[in-house]
């Protein structure tokens, strides 16, 4: 900030830690941990608590913001900054924040109600603004803490506390949401594979602009088993494609399938008998647009004739574009350039003043 | 020829005409003018609801209204003593507010048979041919017509040259207020700078109309109103929008704080925004979201991380911001919530003015939710009360509502402006960092002697916590579902809203005495009005005095004492008794509402009716 | 070997373990059967805060409180006489609750070292060995173990044979208490009619636990509780929860109009939107909303449709819902907003019962903008009063409040409930088409004498009109920005409000005399705690009478006249005072207020307490 | 509705019209229509009037309903049952007022503000869901009513009342937002040309479903010329292609011009030369998600070597997907069957009762 405050004053004084030398435990804080045993949030935490360690931020400089929900209650357990605010307003909490304060590594903690239901206006908002902290979303498909409703991303046809004959609203789809509110970073991961998440959140970090990162999410309590396709060993090399920036996409068990493009028509191949060869396969490539919605679209129930497609973790898009509050700050760096520091004593008196003697 | 010159202690200029004849330039040149002569002053703009309607209808009428004097000058005026009219239509919306016997300065231009049309107007005949204006002195001028002629040299195209006539108008007001062209000529010069001919032609227009003045029989005398008593000192003219900006423009500074501004555009509150965002090179961060949550939201964020966090709306928008402002509540952090209040319910009637949001100011959140109010009496004490908002919310860590409206918003007076010397300090210390040497865990809620905990920002090593919208434990800040901890947090938060009490300038009365018959009790823009009433009720010898809230939540420690000082408290409100129903309930007293709920302000007239009529009603009781 | 058997009046007992031991089951089957021998009961569950917490723990107790006697029952107990502890964390959380010399029958096996650390508790050796319960009369009985004995044969895994352990101590209590197990043994086995062998093994270890008692020694003696004189009728038990879901069932069936219920889940309400999900077959739609602010929303326009539109929530959800209330007040729309107060501010305590949402309900909403409120005083009064609620929004087209809390929703009560023949008709009608022969213009703000105007809904020939949140012009309904009209409508809007009074039941006094030396005035769930605390001070001699609100906006017409027939007027509320501010506002007379703001209910001693000490201060005043 | 109740005799007793012998006059209400001379909103408003007798719907089984803004007054001029109601909530009110009455036609008028930024989240739930309503967004890239601060539809850059040194957003894209939110009806027309917005009227009305149509509307006092491009006789060949079922994608003054795909990436040819031909041209189908994105894509400024998009008008996308509402009503019909309409005497009785004498 160009304008010494007591912010600016405040923070030279203090002598931040260079952010090495931690290890997880000194991100864990000394509130017990309040989830249903077994709850997929747990490996969420452990993994954050690894990954913390690695992104040479001092502890004093994190911020964790959520919402309310099982999730939300995610930054008492972190021995960093943290609110627990009000369902669904993290990224407007988070923006103010973020464009006074653009020293501080800002992480958004919400679940699926919370940030497609009540804050569905401002998780697509914050999006678009691609201001600079990193959303994650913690997709159970229901609503936790209030014991058991379905949310917008709950199957439809979800028989639930609210929906005793079966949920009959389309679910949204999160990642598709998120490219059509024109987000910069969309990714993917589960809570069953700790590797990739934690892959998955320094790539969420390292991105300049809203890192907009789905957790596929266990909720042994109300919901279990939703994601058992992708995280259970035997089902998950046929359903899950893991995505590698330049790679082609393969997946199934000892990699024996591919996915094509036809045209605009994606379809699964095998790479077995010798019709297809890796170089016909589709070439993962992060900052194309049009395929990222294709993936983000690896999702709906295949309509007949279709073949089946995998889930995608990983990164589906991930592109640079003028970040907000980078914008923001310019205005006023322009103005202070242009104008010079304001002048307060000017700014009273006006352009016409008389005097009364 | 000569005409007399009569001296006029004050005056009311009521300037009306099509959204598009420019009276609204027209009545702001005639105040500079005004106040530069030393003249006290106050005035109100109205403008159509909708945005732009058809030209020539009655909806599509603008006007500005100007009362001016030597003596002190508090209202814009209940009626005027002149009323420019550019068409028929602003004739129809605006001769009810015409004193009777007073002047009509009319176009004859804007009464043809096609205005006529277009402000469907009922008689067959151009109200100036039959009688309807027989009880006022009409001038009739043919403005347009004379406008033209003086510009037939000038190459200018049409449109230009007839979009010049008002100035023909100030010229002419100008002569028969014995006021000088020169502040307006150069205004005209500066402004149009770049189109040299323009500017040429409209001072040519505004001279033409001083002379017609001089040179015409039309009037029978020219008036001159002298200075005013003011205090002496430097003044400016200012509204209470301008003059909210610079407060917290002035807040952020003497704090020494970044300033954010989280908002969302509503009718009347949206032009704070659009004047803070002109305020960059103070550091001013504005935020124009997605709506007034994510507004108030994002101030929190802000304030959380260390800033001034505000935000703004008007009666709708406050309501969306009820859960947010609760969570201030519970985290204690400074939050300043600027209501330009309009009239309600619902989408009401976002142009008019009322005072009806008191209520929601002080109970519109869920739970037991402590907050802290304050009400500017007057478009120049804005600044000062959203200073104090400022200064209340960063050294008590809570949320404060400053409630202005309409009318103080849009409504201007002569400002005596300070400078940085005469400012406040506002104290503000962040919690410094803490060595990991000393293990034991840091505190978020610890109190102060003011039972204000510390502000403990992000960035700050050794302070790492957590906050949030459930209930906190004393002092750790942990969350607690303990009964006793819950009543006893609820109390103090409670008890920090009071204390502010002794941090706020004891209550003054007014006008009047300290102990007498009758107290009229006022808040926010109801000042003017009430002040004069009563000044003029006392100088009719009634034992009538005048207090005057500024600070609501909390009361001022002496307000107890002092109302309990007369036997007749009256309050009057533009709404349907709100601040009445907080003094009966916090001193269990009777005291008497006089209310008006018309989107309009109280008229010092029938302000000194309702006193009158409401005190024997009270004494025989 | 024979034991004694003792008469009892009334008792408390608490059921108290592990979230997973199945207490709340065993709570309610033991209510269903004392229920049955015709006792008056009042009973309130208390569960964890969290969904889950870890078992053993202390945050992971479930308890259970059943009140029972032969008297009249309002209560679930200030404290019990037995408290029932699963594991040492059960004991910790609860031992504060139960009387001194009561009886605690303790399950040893959940005191082992490993249920020690799990619940971490400070003694190095476990409660039941040291001295820590010598005031208590503490039965230790190995249930877990005996549990599995009995089921010895049974083919079942070790999981199922643990569970049963809960039935053992029904069994016992049973026993203890002189009950029947046929209705709990008819329920097991409708339960798990698929799943004989696990209904066999609980039916084996409940007579076990019966047996037990009946064959050791352990117990002195045992005890009866006779009949309670109830009114005579057919009875059932219901939860407040319950209850609201059959009012709003019966209203729409009474009104024979479609329920459509918007809501949006929140801690304690959503167990409505749960309970009428249930109810399809009754025509009744319910829609999940995004958020709270489409939950009204979709009522709104519902209701414009003509059904019964309703909304339900809690604290900060309402605060969300203001804006569109007071847009359906504009609207003069019914529509009725349940509010299941908890804990506030903020997120405040979602488990924690409270009524600090009284001033939010009345003034929550920007401009005048009055809406009617009613509050339930019992668990089953939820069916009267949510039925009133609707019958005013209907009858008055108006936005009706209906303020329950967590404490009435979860608790319950034995319920003469009625059957249709026993239900009041609600009036609606529907504007009736108009032939396009009569040109004339429809009026939809016309009023009838109670003020309201018509409810002319889409689909209806002749009837097609505009309405909206700006204001209306008084007949027409057209967009108004008239002064006058203005504040014309705003009087109707509250003529129509205060109007409702003549459409109520005048208040009375509940228990006591008209004109007395005090009077305890309470509102909403306080009522069992009042009306018991009263008459237990009257048998005492004192001069106090009770008066309960169930309406609260508009009051009854009577309520000024009937408090003031007292000297003392004392306000009990959980929450900071805010009942007591609006009577000391509209009657203009001292009330004082007794507050307790814990999440809890009032004790019926503490109450009694507060009272006696409230009373001589204000005598003496 | 298969229960009998107040509504259901209250519409068997009034014997509606069969909505054929209207003129557009009969849809005009007494109100003095009050924007600003020139403004776009006008000929929408006479569009419609226009349309509504062509539908055969009877008047008094339409209803407008309307948030806050210029364009949400538009109800009051129209002669049918309406309601302007509060900012943003108008999809939601929509939806009560749908699930309840099936029996209506229901039309929300909206602005950019008012549907993308304060009611975005309704907005976006009320696509997934398919709630059968006719949403007309007048897009006119700016807040008219509270006199012109940019809206999230405003161009990064837009100098406005609350942006005197340009707005640094990046806005939406209304109809990749509508894709991404699973919307079921997508489509673009412009005040300008009316014929075209009277037939996308016809196709919004006759879509089961949410139809999103997005109408560019020129806001001549804050905004005007914001669309020039696409609405002046000029420029419009060469800036806007009209897309039609079925047909290959060409535009261009004398259809000089087509876009063909190369892959995934459209591109624009000539169809001057012989060099393509109309047959190797994109050939439009209104079923074809990805396709259907890709045009919603048309839309960023081209990236520097991207040959540049013309702005597509018409329906991007139509298909059926079953209707929040009529989801709702079956579970009602179904437990109807299955339990017999309720008895609620026996609901009031529950399942243990005892008696007192
Ligand atoms: C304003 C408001 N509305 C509703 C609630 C109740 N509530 C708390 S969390 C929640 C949804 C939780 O679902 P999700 O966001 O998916 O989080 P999860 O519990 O599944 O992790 C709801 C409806 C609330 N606390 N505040
Ligand atoms: C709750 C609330 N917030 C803000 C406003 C002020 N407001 C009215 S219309 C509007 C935006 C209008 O823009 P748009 O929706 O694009 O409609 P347009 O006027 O451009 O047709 C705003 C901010 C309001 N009336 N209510
Ligand atoms: S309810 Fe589900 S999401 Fe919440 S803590 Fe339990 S398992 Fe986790
Ligand atoms: S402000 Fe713009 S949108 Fe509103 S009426 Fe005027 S021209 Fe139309
Ligand atoms: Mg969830
Ligand atoms: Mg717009």
């Amino acid at each position: 900030m160009a304008i010494q405050t007591k912010i600016t004053e405040h923070l030279e004084q203090v002598t931040n830690g260079n952010g090495e030398d931690y290890s997880s435990k000194d991100f864990s804080s000394d509130q017990d941990v309040r989830w249903c045993p077994g709850c997929g949030d747990y490996t969420i935490l452990k993994q954050v608590q690894k990954t913390m360690p690695e992104i040479g931020v001092p502890k004093e400089d994190i911020v964790f913001i959520s919402g309310i929900g099982c999730a939300a209650r995610f930054p008492y357990y972190m021995d960093t900054f943290g609110m627990h605010s009000i369902h669904g307003r993290a990224p407007a909490i988070s923006t103010g924040l973020k464009v006074t304060r653009q020293d501080l590594s800002v992480w958004i903690i919400t679940g699926d109600g919370d940030s497609l239901s009540i804050g569905a206006n401002h998780f697509v908002q914050i999006l678009r603004r691609n201001v600079d902290v990193n959303l994650l979303l913690f997709n159970n498909q229901i609503y936790g803490l209030t014991k058991g409703q379905y949310s917008p991303t709950s199957p439809e046809g979800s028989s639930t506390k609210s929906t005793p004959h079966g949920s009959v609203d389309h679910p949204f789809n999160p990642l598709s949401l998120s490219m059509g509110a024109d987000g910069t970073f969309v990714a993917r991961t589960m809570d069953r594979d700790p590797r990739h998440m934690q892959e998955m959140l320094k790539r969420s970090h390292e991105h300049k602009g809203t890192s907009m990162l789905e957790i596929y999410q266990n909720c042994i309590v109300f919901n279990d088993g939703a994601f058992e396709l992708f995280t259970d060993r035997k089902t998950r090399p046929r359903e899950a494609i893991y995505l590698e920036d330049g790679e082609p996409l393969i997946f199934g068990k000892d990699d024996d399938k591919g996915i094509r493009l036809d045209g605009l028509k994606p379809e699964v191949v095998s790479l077995e008998d010798d019709s297809y060869s890796k170089e016909d396969l589709w070439i993962h490539d992060e900052t194309d647009k049009t395929k990222a919605y294709l993936l983000s679209q690896f999702f709906d129930a295949p309509k007949p004739g279709e073949t089946h497609m995998p889930r995608p973790f990983g990164v589906l898009y991930a592109v640079d574009r003028p970040l907000y509050e980078k914008g923001v700050q310019h205005q006023i760096d322009q103005a202070l350039e242009r104008k010079g520091k304001g002048d307060l004593n000017a700014l009273l008196r006006g352009n016409e003043t008389w005097e009364i003697k | 020829m000569s005409q007399t010159s009569t001296e006029r202690e004050e005056v009311t200029i009521r300037f009306a005409g099509d959204s598009g004849d420019g009276m609204q330039l027209t009545g702001s040149l005639f105040t500079n003018t005004t106040a530069l002569e030393g003249n006290d002053l106050r005035t109100l703009p109205e403008f159509p609801a909708e945005i732009r309607a058809p030209a020539g209808t009655v909806p599509g009428v603008s006007s500005f209204q100007l009362h001016f004097g030597s003596k002190e000058i508090l209202t814009p005026g209940d009626k005027c003593d002149v009323l420019v009219v550019m068409n028929v239509a602003a004739l129809i919306a605006n001769l009810s507010l015409l004193n009777k016997g007073g002047t009509i300065i009319a176009n004859t231009s804007g009464f043809d048979s096609r205005n006529l049309n277009l402000a469907n107007y009922e008689g067959d005949v151009s109200p100036l041919e039959d009688d309807t204006l027989s009880q006022y002195n009409v001038l009739e001028i043919d403005v347009t017509k004379l406008t033209k002629e003086s510009l037939s040299e000038s190459d200018l195209g049409y449109k230009d040259k007839e979009r010049c006539k008002n100035m023909f108008v100030l010229g002419l007001l100008y002569w028969m207020y014995s006021r000088p062209l020169d502040s307006t000529i150069s205004f005209l010069e500066k402004k149009f700078k770049d189109k040299p001919d323009i500017a040429e032609a409209n001072v040519k227009v505004l001279k033409e109309g001083y002379h017609y003045g001089e040179t015409t029989e039309v009037f029978s005398s020219r008036y001159s109103v002298k200075e005013a008593s003011l205090e002496p000192g430097t003044y400016r003219n200012i509204t209470g929008t301008d003059a909210t900006v610079l407060g917290l423009v002035s807040a952020a500074h003497q704090s020494k704080l970044p300033l954010f501004f989280g908002s969302y555009p509503i009718t009347p509150a949206s032009d704070i925004l659009h004047g803070l965002s002109k305020q960059k090179h103070f550091g001013v961060y504005t935020f124009q979201a997605e709506d007034e949550i994510a507004a108030v939201s994002s101030a929190i964020g802000a304030a959380f991380g260390g800033s001034l966090g505000v935000t703004s709306s008007s009666g709708p928008g406050i309501a969306l911001k009820g859960e947010a402002i609760g969570l201030a509540v519970m985290l204690e952090l400074p939050l300043v919530v600027l209501n330009i209040q309009r009239a309600g319910p619902s989408t009401g009637m976002p142009t008019k003015t009322e005072q009806a949001d008191l209520m929601q100011a002080m109970y519109g959140r869920n739970g037991e939710s402590p907050a802290a109010i304050v009400a500017p009496r007057s478009p120049a004490d804005c600044y000062n009360m959203v200073f104090e908002a400022c200064r209340i919310a960063l050294e008590h860590m809570i949320p404060v509502m400053f409630l202005s409206d309409g009318y103080l918003a849009n409504g201007s007076e002569p400002w005596k402006f300070p400078q940085t010397q005469d400012l406040k300090e506002i104290e503000i210390k962040f919690e410094p960092a803490r060595t990991n040497g000393d293990g034991e865990k840091f505190l978020p809620y610890v109190r102060d002697d003011r039972f204000v905990r510390s502000w403990s920002i992000p960035g700050t090593k050794g302070l790492e916590h957590r906050v949030g919208g459930l209930e906190k434990e004393d002092l750790t800040g942990d969350v607690s579902y303990d009964p006793d901890n819950h009543e006893k947090m609820v109390m103090q938060r409670e008890a920090k809203r009071d204390k502010i009490a002794d941090f706020i300038p004891p209550q003054e009365v007014d006008n009047g005495v300290e102990n007498g018959e009758t107290v009229v009790l006022g808040w926010g823009s109801t000042y003017g009005s009430i002040r004069t009433a009563v000044h003029e009720l006392r100088t009719e010898g009634m034992d009538v005095s005048h207090i005057h809230l500024q600070y609501i939540s909390p009361f001022p420690r002496n307000l107890e004492e002092l109302l309990k000082g007369y036997d007749n408290v009256l309050v009057p409100e533009i709404n349907n008794g709100q601040l009445v129903r907080l003094i009966r309930d916090k001193f269990q007293m009777k005291a008497i509402g006089i209310n008006k709920i018309k989107g309009r302000p109280f008229g010092v007239e029938e302000l000194k009716q309702e006193i009158k009529a409401a005190i024997p009603s009270k004494s025989n009781a």
